[in-house]
């Protein structure tokens, strides 16, 4: 059980300290350092399901988390090179 | 049964306003006169009015029959053209209510 | 209850995890961020050993390195860009 | 006129995602408020964390007991009249399936992923429509995706 | 009676007086303003005329959709004199012609493809953002009542007497909602004169004969549930007495305010309908 | 029961395994407008716009192509079904994937024109669409904490309404609202109306006021005032 | 007794904390998004507020949660790409620049991009077929997206991709009928599980690896 609690609460305070370090994180005005830093939350979240064993499901988000990483990072990369002000 | 009572009356007054309008028109041919009072048109207003109002007192027609006449006379007055038929009105539904107050006072 | 007991994989692979946390948010540059960020999968990984789901670890342990290689090409990708809109103002200005 | 100032800028649509986004922070904070507690009468209940594979179940942690293709599994669903074949699906494994049961302990997401298993008896059976509706949202919203990208962001060349 | 017949003859009834209710507003405005304006017949004659000229459609309209949006208008109108004054069914019925309405009103003008009607689309859809919500005044209605079925909340005010009451805010709101409505009003803006005629410039013949018909049965009916569901159980007499009181009186409130620009038209009633959704909330919660 | 007092009589229920789709004149009703709308996209085609031209004496024509006109339609004609879909299901995570289908297919109806403000308006509908989905499938979680199952019939049957109940309703109510562009948000969806294809548009509006007049229906199902 | 009547105490603790976080990190995020000036941030910090969403509902912790954080997933996975997609389409038009089809080569020899790949690939595609149903679509499809990403083999053709898209609508009818069985015909359940199983591993697998082309184009293209 104590494992369990671990887990959880490594989670959420990995979830919490993700999301503050992407809104006011140093840097973040790159959006790359911003993608970055949402790998943060990803990871938290992932243990939070791993302490509710929703394995599957982690499984899932693991292989979705990449692809959102994916898009971000192309669209990030496409603006850059457009030279377009977002 | 109420409900086509009523149709009648709005139809009635519906054909009214048109007949009106179109007798108006053929009638008075300049437009929006103010202080003139028709006297035929003044008589119709009265006539439907009272029908309107106080169709208690003919108790040998039905009381639709003689509301929708009424209404058929009221509406011929009250549908002329702008500027026509105003002071008939008037005139007309302050006659028959006062019939029809004096009536339910006394 | 002896101390040395509270540590075992769940605890170091925790431990792990917040070093990799930290050190993504506060070092500068991208490339440190893209290594700190192995180490925050490493931790990953290991904790979900310690839950003994081993086919989740074998595929987080996959996944590891692609997303790895995914944000390094990015990265690389974007300062290449980046040099070469640098060079372009300096070559005009 | 301030206020029409105000009301005009307010139509901007650029501005509408920050004032639903600032608003609904907001909304969420009162949570903290209320009374909440998870009511533990629920559906589809599942056993403490953990204990399926401290007890060395090869199928954990879903096995939610049944043989295959005789007896069904235990599932509480919510009309369990509408559903004949409740808990068949949760005890079904594939051969393979039953040859990774065999030979270790550490697979049992694995083996209760492939065909059969909980998940997909709810995603399946007990709740299908769900499953219809989550695979259009994907297949549309790829289908738009591809579309822009393949008349607007791919082949602009061409235009 | 048989049912067809009575729907036929509301029908009948609501057309013939959301006709004649407009025509008398008309009047009441021309009065106000020192005009001696257009007989109470007026409006009446002016839709049946639509019947009896030549239809023709833009060669730019989105063909059957553009035919089917106006009759469509009128099937909604008369399928709400069905849930209302014939069997008398849900409110929550009601609100959804009243959105069905809503979106034909809007498509009416963009499928036409004049640039008017298209603006007309745009402020429909912004307006609906303010009548909406406006509508929720339905939700404060079951509230009170335990209901949303109409013959049911007739029977509570037999009770417990008019609704007007109880919840003078929620009829405050509604009251917003029937102005905004009515023609020349200072919501108005999906008609107002700076694009012609809105939706229906592009409209002619029987189309716009259906566009007109189906107003007048709207008017009607707006006043219905007005009156039916603030006012109690009332004989036609008092439905009768009661619409021409309130045309009168939107008149009034129409012939002296200006037309709002679209954003502040929207939210002038936004803001109606924020007081009038809290305060008849504090006020319930009070009471 | 509730339902009754709400929508009429219940007519009847299909059931899919849990998820029960239930009937009333209220929902055959806006199910059948739905469908009658969704038809009638399918058969149009779309009108043309004319505009005048600055500094010239012509016509500008603003048409659809053929190419955007088919996935328009494709996509118009799958918002219309899930549209009637949402009016008649019986619960409550359904109706949250309905919403969130409908939203993502207004996205994409919008975001096959060339107009740069249109782009603009859909991506921050998109925008909102995507932050309307915390509350909205957020609010649906909470709902089934609380009470412990997702169907409207058995939640319809509950004799109470905890708080929390009442918060994840207004969640829901939130995320309905911003999925669909409703209320306030429409400043955005305004601007969407602006391209041509007025069939198309249609659904976009279609879905938005009967999902919101559905939801009303749910959230007075789910939280009892009395 | 394998499944408990009831929740678990130890799930029903844990619920108010997990809710309490998804809270905290939705109220961040959405304030965090209403401060920012520029859209693709905006769109970088939905993926946080899409975070809460899934803690929210994971935090009920019954088989019926798992179940639905699927769902959510999805929806958030295929709104991002959507939207990021129109953002790129409006700056294209309003910038008006044709981004040059062939710029930059990247020189880039990285070790894992020659050798990994159909290995990598390999087994993921394997795992993925032999899990089914979304989460084998998203394994297999990561590694159809990865190899396609790694390779050199550019160029593949528009008709391919068509293909490609043809086989997910395929296999999305797959799994309707699928369905249909198991409520139709509930004797002939099992053929309707498989049909349903690898009709959704195609479906998804085959869009997933359809990013690939969309990345290959960006990353990979000397």
């Amino acid at each position: 059980m104590l494992e369990m609690q671990i887990w959880f609460y490594t989670g959420c305070a990995l979830v919490i300290l993700g999301t503050i370090g992407t809104v006011i994180g140093p840097g973040v005005k790159d959006p790359i350092v911003r993608i970055l830093n949402t790998e943060i939350p990803a990871v938290g979240v992932s243990l939070i399901f791993l302490s509710y064993n929703h394995v599957l499901a982690l499984l899932t988000f693991i292989a979705a988390t990449v692809i959102i990483t994916l898009i971000l990072l192309r669209a990030v990369v496409r603006l850059e090179e457009m030279g377009a002000e977002v | 049964m109420d409900e086509i009572t009523y149709l009648i009356y709005i139809i009635s007054f519906v054909l009214g306003s048109v007949l009106g309008l179109l007798l108006s028109y053929k009638k008075y041919n300049q437009p929006f006169v103010t202080k003139k009072i028709d006297p035929v048109a003044l008589i119709i207003s009265i006539a439907g009015w009272f029908l309107v109002l106080n169709s208690a007192l003919l108790f040998f027609l039905p009381s639709f029959v003689s509301i929708s006449l009424g209404l058929f006379l009221v509406a011929l007055v009250l549908g002329m053209r702008p500027g026509y038929g105003r002071y008939e009105t008037v005139f007309g539904i302050l006659i028959s209510a006062v019939v029809w107050l004096a009536l339910t006072i006394i | 209850m002896n101390p040395l007991d509270f540590i075992n994989l769940t605890t170091i692979s925790a431990a792990v995890m917040f070093i990799g946390a930290a050190g993504i948010i506060l070092l500068p540059k991208p490339l440190d961020k893209v290594i700190m960020f192995a180490l925050l999968q490493g931790g990953f990984i290991s904790t979900i050993v310690a839950a003994r789901y081993l086919d989740v670890a074998l595929v987080a342990a996959i996944f590891d390195p692609i997303a790895t290689v995914i944000l390094l090409m990015a990265i690389i990708k974007i300062n290449e860009i980046r040099g070469k809109k640098a060079q372009e103002e300096d070559s005009s200005a | 006129m301030k206020l029409g100032r105000l009301w005009n800028s307010l139509a901007n649509p650029k501005r509408i995602p920050r004032l639903f986004s600032i608003i609904l922070g907001f909304i969420l904070l009162t949570g903290f408020l209320i009374p909440m507690a998870l009511n533990d009468n629920q559906l589809y209940p599942r056993p403490v964390p953990q204990e399926q594979i401290n007890q060395g179940n090869p199928l954990a942690p879903y096995d939610r007991g049944g043989e295959v293709l005789k007896e069904p599994g235990i599932v509480i669903s919510q009309y369990p009249e509408n559903e004949p074949n409740l808990g068949k699906i949760t005890s079904y494994l594939t051969p393979i399936a039953i040859s990774v049961k065999n030979s270790t302990i550490y697979y049992g997401t694995s083996i209760y992923s492939s065909p059969g298993g909980l998940i997909d008896e709810i995603l399946y059976y007990t709740r299908g429509f769900d499953t219809v509706l989550e695979s259009t949202i994907l297949m549309m919203a790829f289908v738009i995706a591809s579309w822009v990208a393949l008349n607007f962001t791919m082949r602009r060349e061409e235009e | 009676m048989n049912l067809m017949a009575n729907i036929l003859l509301n029908v009948l009834i609501a057309f013939l007086i959301g006709s004649l209710l407009f025509g008398l507003q008309r009047k009441v405005m021309a009065r106000i303003q020192t005009r001696p304006g257009p007989p109470i017949i007026q409006h009446l004659l002016h839709t049946l005329k639509f019947f009896i000229k030549e239809s023709s459609f833009p060669y730019t309209a989105a063909m059957p959709f553009y035919i089917a949006i106006a009759s469509m208008l009128c099937a909604i109108w008369v399928s709400a004199v069905i849930v209302g004054p014939v069997i008398e069914g849900s409110l929550l019925l009601f609100f959804g012609i009243y959105a069905l309405q809503k979106i034909v009103e809007h498509n009416a003008g963009s499928s036409s493809g004049s640039p008017y009607g298209k603006l007309s689309c745009v402020r429909a859809v912004f307006s609906a953002a303010a009548e909406v919500p406006l509508f929720a005044v339905l939700v404060i209605i079951y509230l009170q009542t335990q209901t949303m079925v109409i013959s049911d909340i007739i029977n509570y005010q037999a009770v417990n007497g008019p609704l007007i009451f109880t919840i003078p805010l929620a009829a405050l709101m509604f009251f917003v909602l029937i102005l905004s409505k009515s023609p020349y009003s200072p919501f108005a803006i999906t008609k107002g004169k700076d694009i012609v005629s809105g939706y229906e410039t592009e409209h002619f013949g029987v189309l716009r004969g259906y566009l007109m018909i189906s107003e007048s049965i709207a008017w009607y009916m707006l006043l219905w549930v007005f009156l039916t569901v603030f006012i109690g159980p009332l004989g036609i007499l008092g439905y009768l007495v009661g619409m021409v009181a309130i045309s009168v009186l939107i008149a009034f409130i129409n012939s002296i305010t200006p037309l709002l620009n679209p954003n502040h038209s929207i939210m002038v009633q936004i803001t109606f309908a924020f007081i009038g959704i809290v305060g008849s909330l504090v006020l319930m919660l009070v009471m | 029961m509730d339902i009754a007092t709400l929508g009429g009589q219940l007519l009847g229920q299909i059931p899919l395994g849990d998820i029960v789709l239930y009937l009333t004149p209220f929902n055959l009703f806006m199910f059948a407008g739905a469908l009658i709308f969704t038809t009638l996209i399918a058969i149009s085609r779309t009108e043309t716009q004319v505009e005048a031209e600055f500094g010239s004496l012509n016509d500008n024509e603003v048409k659809v192509g053929l190419k955007e006109f088919k996935i328009r339609r494709f996509l118009a004609v799958v918002c219309g079904l899930a549209t009637a879909g949402a009016m008649i299901t019986g619960d409550v995570f359904n109706f949250t994937l309905l919403v969130a289908l409908i939203g993502i297919v207004n996205i994409g109806i919008v975001s096959a024109v060339k107009q740069i403000d249109v782009l603009n308006a859909a991506f921050q509908y998109g925008l909102i669409a995507m932050i309307a989905s915390l509350p909205l499938f957020g609010g649906a979680a909470i709902i089934l904490a609380s009470t412990g199952t997702l169907s409207i019939l058995e939640i319809a049957q509950l004799s109470f309404t905890t708080p929390m109940m009442f918060f994840a309703s207004v969640l829901l109510i939130l995320g309905i609202a911003g999925e669909t562009g409703i209320a306030p948000f429409y400043a955005t969806k305004a601007e969407m109306f602006r391209t041509p294809g007025s069939p198309f548009i249609l659904i976009i509006h279609l879905s938005s006021l009967l999902v919101i007049v559905r939801a009303i229906e749910i959230l007075l199902i789910i939280n009892k005032p009395f | 007794m394998i499944v408990p009547e009831v929740v678990p105490a130890i799930t029903v603790s844990l619920f108010l904390p997990a809710l309490y976080v998804a809270l905290i990190v939705g109220f961040i995020a959405l304030l965090g998004i209403s401060f920012q000036k520029k859209d693709v941030h905006a769109l970088i910090l939905t993926d946080i507020v899409g975070v809460a969403m899934l803690i929210i509902v994971a935090a009920v912790g019954t088989d019926l949660a798992e179940a639905l954080i699927l769902p959510g997933l999805v929806v958030e996975l295929a709104e991002i790409m959507a939207i990021s997609e129109i953002l790129m389409s409006r700056e294209m038009r309003k910038t008006g620049k044709k981004v040059s089809f062939m710029p930059m080569p990247i020189k880039m020899d990285m070790e894992i991009l020659k050798t990994a790949p159909n290995f990598l690939s390999l087994v993921l595609i394997v795992y993925g077929i032999f899990l089914t149903g979304f989460t084998g679509g998203a394994v297999a499809g990561v590694g159809i997206l990865f190899y396609a990403l790694a390779r050199k083999s550019r160029g593949l053709p528009f008709q391919l991709w068509e293909g490609v898209s043809g086989i997910s609508g395929v296999a999305w009818c797959i799994w309707l009928a699928g369905f249909l069985i198991l409520f139709v015909a509930p004797e002939i359940w099992l053929l309707g599980l498989l049909m349903s199983s690898f009709g959704i591993l195609l479906k998804v697998a085959s869009k997933m690896g359809l990013i690939g082309v969309l990345g290959r184009e960006e990353f990979k293209r000397n």
